[in-house]
């Protein structure tokens, strides 16, 4: 028993944390915002480059993974840094397909069918040459960044199929589109699979893309605290770093002490992969991370005053992305209802 | 004891009516926008030609001398209406008070009229970046010359100021007096000489705000506010009633609430109520705000330093139930949309006018009489 | 509309704060715990001579109410000084009787029905010679005090019975002992009327019951914060007053904002007692006094450290009479749920 | 990274048949009376028999050199069986930790043994009327004398003194001294001449604690821990880990998470599931505290200051875990039995071994480098 990430883990998050903190993520997001895709899309690459995706990817097409430990690390440092993209979307169709392929027998070479689906998109996903977009409704009832992503999916009970974007929804987080794909606008959608192996697989998808989302949350949590701490230390008012006020150091302590009984719980549900422990897990972990970077994003506002409420401090990027990640993937109290199912059978 | 408001019946009936007849079937546009701010500004326009603008003013200034407690039920009824946002709120709830305690008559005359009309806008222009809570701190100046000050250095978060017509705020006119002396308050336009204003975004990117650079800008002395040396004391005045019952009334709250209660009826899962706790709360909360504001106005006293306890409740509640609210909506709730732009309004709640921590420091010390905190 | 106690009203709660100040209350608690009743039944002659339980007597029948706005001024200053004894039950039980007596015709003169009831014993009540124990399952399943009561009622369905006391279960709050008076134990009771009025007598008994103990726990909670805020001025540890750190004063801040705003929902709740919204504003009221004086008691705890603790302190008696009203006539959750109940007509 | 138990998984086995075939049916009579005080001393000596009492100690000592990660398994099964509480905690948790780092060898030969057997059972004595969470502010004395030191003063709120029969503490050796130096730290007979114990009660009124009153109470050289004058550095070895993973052991809260999802089962109604958030919420909690416990004891540096970190946490998690029982309960809410001992149990957490205040405090100082406060 090692509960704790190996040095190699350790180096890959640093890595990445280095990658990332030199990479203008926050101008990604604007740009994004201001409708250029490209510096998020030239982001997406140098993480695809950095092997982030293929975590996803079962070795077989061309991964690396599954490696749900890795993954969690890897969206801890995504959070972090703001990074914009259908990130646990991807992460999560990487899943659905994967299952699919395994469920359909791999390799059974037919074009329209499942493993040929995973075989099309799966080494396409691990490269970075494919940003995929996934709606699960009605946990999940839009397609983030629809509109730039390569291939779109929505899983409409147990059918799988492509959707074409209708128009996008305006997020409080800049760096996110949101796009419908109910029934009725699904027209353009082609029907890729269908049966009860689809219910499955998004099953799965859902607690893939809940865990990435879950560890981005602690990732954007953690920026939080860190930014605000840093200007707690250097803003004055009334003659004295505001940050020796018992109010913010209280305060901030409690943001600490969240988020560190965050961390091992997504760790917890990674090592859970694949364990029939697994959904029960994840909620636990989603549910405590809204929350934590929800107290988070509060304790940053509260802290900062005006300055964290002015959109062109980078500071809102994260506040709004801890409240849109929030409902995101299942809400808290959708995930704490799941975890009291799992629990009690019912 | 009672809670008998049969006598304004007739008048809530009228107001009820009014906003019946003119509260706009769709939304006006943001008032962040150049094209919101001016169908706003109409609206004002609209309620005052109905004398509903500033009913607590005297009439000759545009108002109906209604009592306070006339003035809640307006409110009430203005917000279940669903009516529009108030583009001349800051006006109204700040400079309004200010100049009623330390304006002259000419003063009076000249600038209310035009405020309660929606004729001109006004911005408030206190913050500067060194000196959010702390407005002792300020360091923008008012340096005298002939007939009036020169006005020089910054303003920062100035509500409503990137389509407002005029501004108002302290400036330092003694630079060797100590923090809270040597400030003066005054008037200024927006559109002066020798004044830049650069609109910023709030938290969900709307232009809520400005950032103002004065140089050289001149102010007459008939619009300063107050004696020159006594701008702390005026801004005081004004803190007062920005924290106190006037900014935020009761019927914002209750007519959030019962849109809350609304939202959980229709959205709600009848097997998956745990939120019900917290939409309950929010209303038992809100009711509570609205019959504490009962409560002071049958005071024949001033609430003083209580103003703070009435702070930090509505704020709190503010925050709480637009975030119930977001909660229900589930995957909704990063939409934009009423609930999402209450929801961003309110999280400046805690913050502005004195943040919340100012207010419960003010409640420990002033009210429960609390030791003064160890000075750095 | 004067939304204030007026003067006779302040006066009244100012001459019962008095009163009690100099009763020792906290010692008649004590007493009651160690076995003697006697110094809580000379403060409750004294409440009656001061004309408390007279306010819920109608004044055909001896009393001077029903009068809920003195009501709840009394209540609060019994909460304050933590007097003992089945205060809201014996004011629900006259509100029952008063209720049932109109609902038969008053003064049918008939011995064994509720008209005779309320003759023999609302007089009683109102001057003080009668304590009344009340339970109305399932919200209130146990009799208070039941064992020094006058009369012990019960409502069981459409039915109203006298009950016996059986095996006392402790309270966290010593000034408490209830008693169960459940269907099987009721051989020794008697029956005293039935049917759909006693059904409704029940109802509004609740209500004031529950009015009457919210009220109570406002003064519980005003209690707690007048001993903490004088013990924060004077208690010194790192060689300054406690008071005068920030996390104390932050949160004694909170408790008076709390109690503040729950003063107003009592008085509204009183001013509401026979129109259509008594039951929603009481439950209104119960909810938030149930929370703000639990609020009042943690931080008073908290803020007095291992001495609030300490049972020979008089102030536990105040932090665990907190505890046990907050459950007494309904918890806060059930009361919210008929708030919200009330509001949907759900 | 994993979370490997199957090599404990032997032991776990052994733990939990040991304790299915001796755990008493009935519970013990409450250790805070003379009779259950001697109930819970005899099951000590059984545990001791299975080598059970204090798993991660030396052999020597009557332990089994268990790691930490053996320790919280076997803390996990003690919990889930619902056995009965340690009587010797505090001596075992507080004491002997204490002991291992600064005691001498003959003090471990001769305190260990009996400790671990339940023979002798030690109370500790630090709290004073003036001195609480301000520990440099104690004032009772150890005087020189011959071949030992005079006690002189009185201790309060020393958890299990009313029965036990020693107890450990720091005295002020040099009253010359400053605040953190000059301090002592003894251990002494309860039973000793010229030392008188008043029990008090807790909240619910149970005695779980003594007033211990000291006139020329004499203690023996061999008695005093670590070097006279350095009862400080002493003490705070103790409170790191009072603070830290050892006082309260994460079974504690999954065994109660479970009861209480339990209790959540079989009492509320399907239709009013306005608490199950809070029930949902205690268990990931408890869970949360259970996977930092393996993360805690899987790195190879001490915790540190981030033993506030958990302190914070478990205290705050047991008493929103038993207010969600008590609620739960509804009008049972208030009656005695094991979830109101709880209740009242959990209470104690946030005040004891440094309150939570002190405990941001720490962490907002060392772990987040945040500035100390400003100075009285």
């Amino acid at each position: 028993m090692k509960f704790v990430l190996d040095a190699e883990q350790r180096l890959f998050g640093e890595t990445l944390n280095k990658l990332l903190a030199g990479a203008g993520t926050a101008g990604a997001v604007r740009a994004r915002a201001a409708g250029d895709p490209e510096p998020g899309r030239a982001l997406w690459r140098s993480l695809a480059g950095a092997g982030v995706f293929a975590l996803a990817v079962p070795e077989a097409a061309g991964g690396a993974g599954p490696l749900p430990v890795e993954l969690v690390t890897a969206f801890h440092e995504l959070g972090r840094h703001a990074v914009p993209g259908p990130l646990a979307e991807t992460v999560a169709a990487a899943g659905l397909l994967a299952r699919l392929d395994a469920g359909t027998g791999r390799g059974s070479g037919r074009g329209d069918d499942a493993g040929g689906l995973a075989a099309a998109w799966l080494p396409r996903i691990a490269e970075g040459t494919a940003v995929v977009s996934l709606a699960l409704p009605p946990a999940v009832p839009y397609a983030l960044d629809a509109d730039t992503a390569d291939l779109v999916l929505v899983v409409d009970g147990d059918e799988l199929r492509t959707a074409a974007p209708g128009a996008a929804l305006t997020s409080l987080d800049p760096a996110r589109r949101l796009f419908p794909v109910a029934a009725g606008a699904a027209e353009a959608g082609t029907a890729l699979a269908c049966g009860p192996a689809v219910r499955a697989a998004a099953a799965a998808a859902f607690d893939l893309g809940a865990l990435a989302c879950a560890a981005q949350l602690t990732g954007v949590g953690r920026r939080l605290l860190e930014v605000t701490v840093e200007y707690a230390m250097t803003r004055r008012q009334f003659g004295r770093p505001i940050g020796s006020f018992q109010a913010v150091k209280h305060r901030l302590a409690d943001v600490l002490v969240a988020l560190e009984h965050t961390r091992p719980l997504v760790h917890g549900a990674a090592l859970a992969y694949g364990s029939p422990d697994f959904p029960r897990d994840v909620s636990a972990a989603k549910a405590a991370a809204s929350d934590a970077a929800h107290a988070a994003a509060g304790s940053a506002l509260q802290v900062h005053g005006a300055i964290g409420y002015t959109d062109e401090y980078d500071l809102s990027l994260w506040i709004r992305k801890a409240r849109a990640l929030r409902s995101a993937w299942g809400s808290p109290a959708a995930h704490r209802s799941r975890v009291l199912s799992c629990l009690t059978g019912g | 004891m009672d809670l008998d408001l049969s006598p304004v019946e007739p008048f809530r009936a009228e107001v009820r009516d009014w906003l019946r007849a003119h509260v706009p079937a769709a939304p006006l546009p943001s008032l962040e926008t150049g094209e919101g701010f001016a169908a706003h500004r109409a609206w004002e326009r609209e309620l005052a030609s109905a004398r509903l603008s500033v009913v607590s003013w005297p009439e000759r200034y545009g108002g109906r001398d209604a009592t306070p407690l006339e003035w809640l039920v307006f409110e009430e009824e203005y917000y279940a209406a669903g009516a529009p946002g108030r583009v001349s709120q800051n006006g109204i709830n700040l400079l309004a008070p200010t100049l009623f305690r330390y304006g002259t008559p000419e003063q009076l005359d000249r600038v209310l009229p035009p405020m309660a009309s929606g004729e001109v806008i006004w911005a408030q222009a206190w913050s500067e970046p060194g000196a959010g809570s702390d407005l002792a701190a300020l360091r923008s100046t008012a340096t005298r010359v002939g007939g009036g000050w020169l006005l020089n250095g910054q303003k920062t978060w100035s509500s409503r100021a990137a389509f407002a017509d005029r501004g108002f705020g302290p400036f330092r006119s003694d630079p060797e007096a100590g923090r809270h002396r040597g400030l003066i308050y005054l008037m200024f336009p927006l559109e002066a000489e020798g004044l830049t204003r650069r609109p910023i975004g709030r938290l969900d990117g709307k232009p809520a705000f400005a950032e103002l650079f004065f140089d050289d800008v001149f102010v007459p002395d008939a619009d300063v506010i107050g004696e020159p040396g006594e701008g702390w004391q005026v801004a005081m005045g004004t803190t007062g009633s920005e924290r106190g019952l006037t900014l935020r009334s009761p019927g914002r709250f209750t007519a959030a609430a019962d849109r809350l209660v609304g939202l959980w009826r229709e959205r709600a899962d009848p097997a998956d109520t745990a939120l019900r706790d917290r939409v309950a709360d929010a209303w038992i909360r809100a009711r509570a705000y609205r019959l504490k504001g009962f409560e002071t106005i049958s005071r024949a006293e001033d609430a003083g330093a209580e103003s703070s306890v009435n702070k930090v409740f509505w704020s709190e509640l503010d925050v709480a139930l637009h975030e119930t609210a977001l909660d229900l909506l589930g995957p909704d709730g990063e939409l934009d949309g009423d609930w999402l732009e209450g929801y961003v309004f309110s999280l400046a709640g805690p913050i502005y006018a004195g943040t919340n921590e100012i207010q419960r420091n003010v409640i420990a010390e002033r009210v429960l009489g609390l030791p003064r905190e160890a000075k750095a």
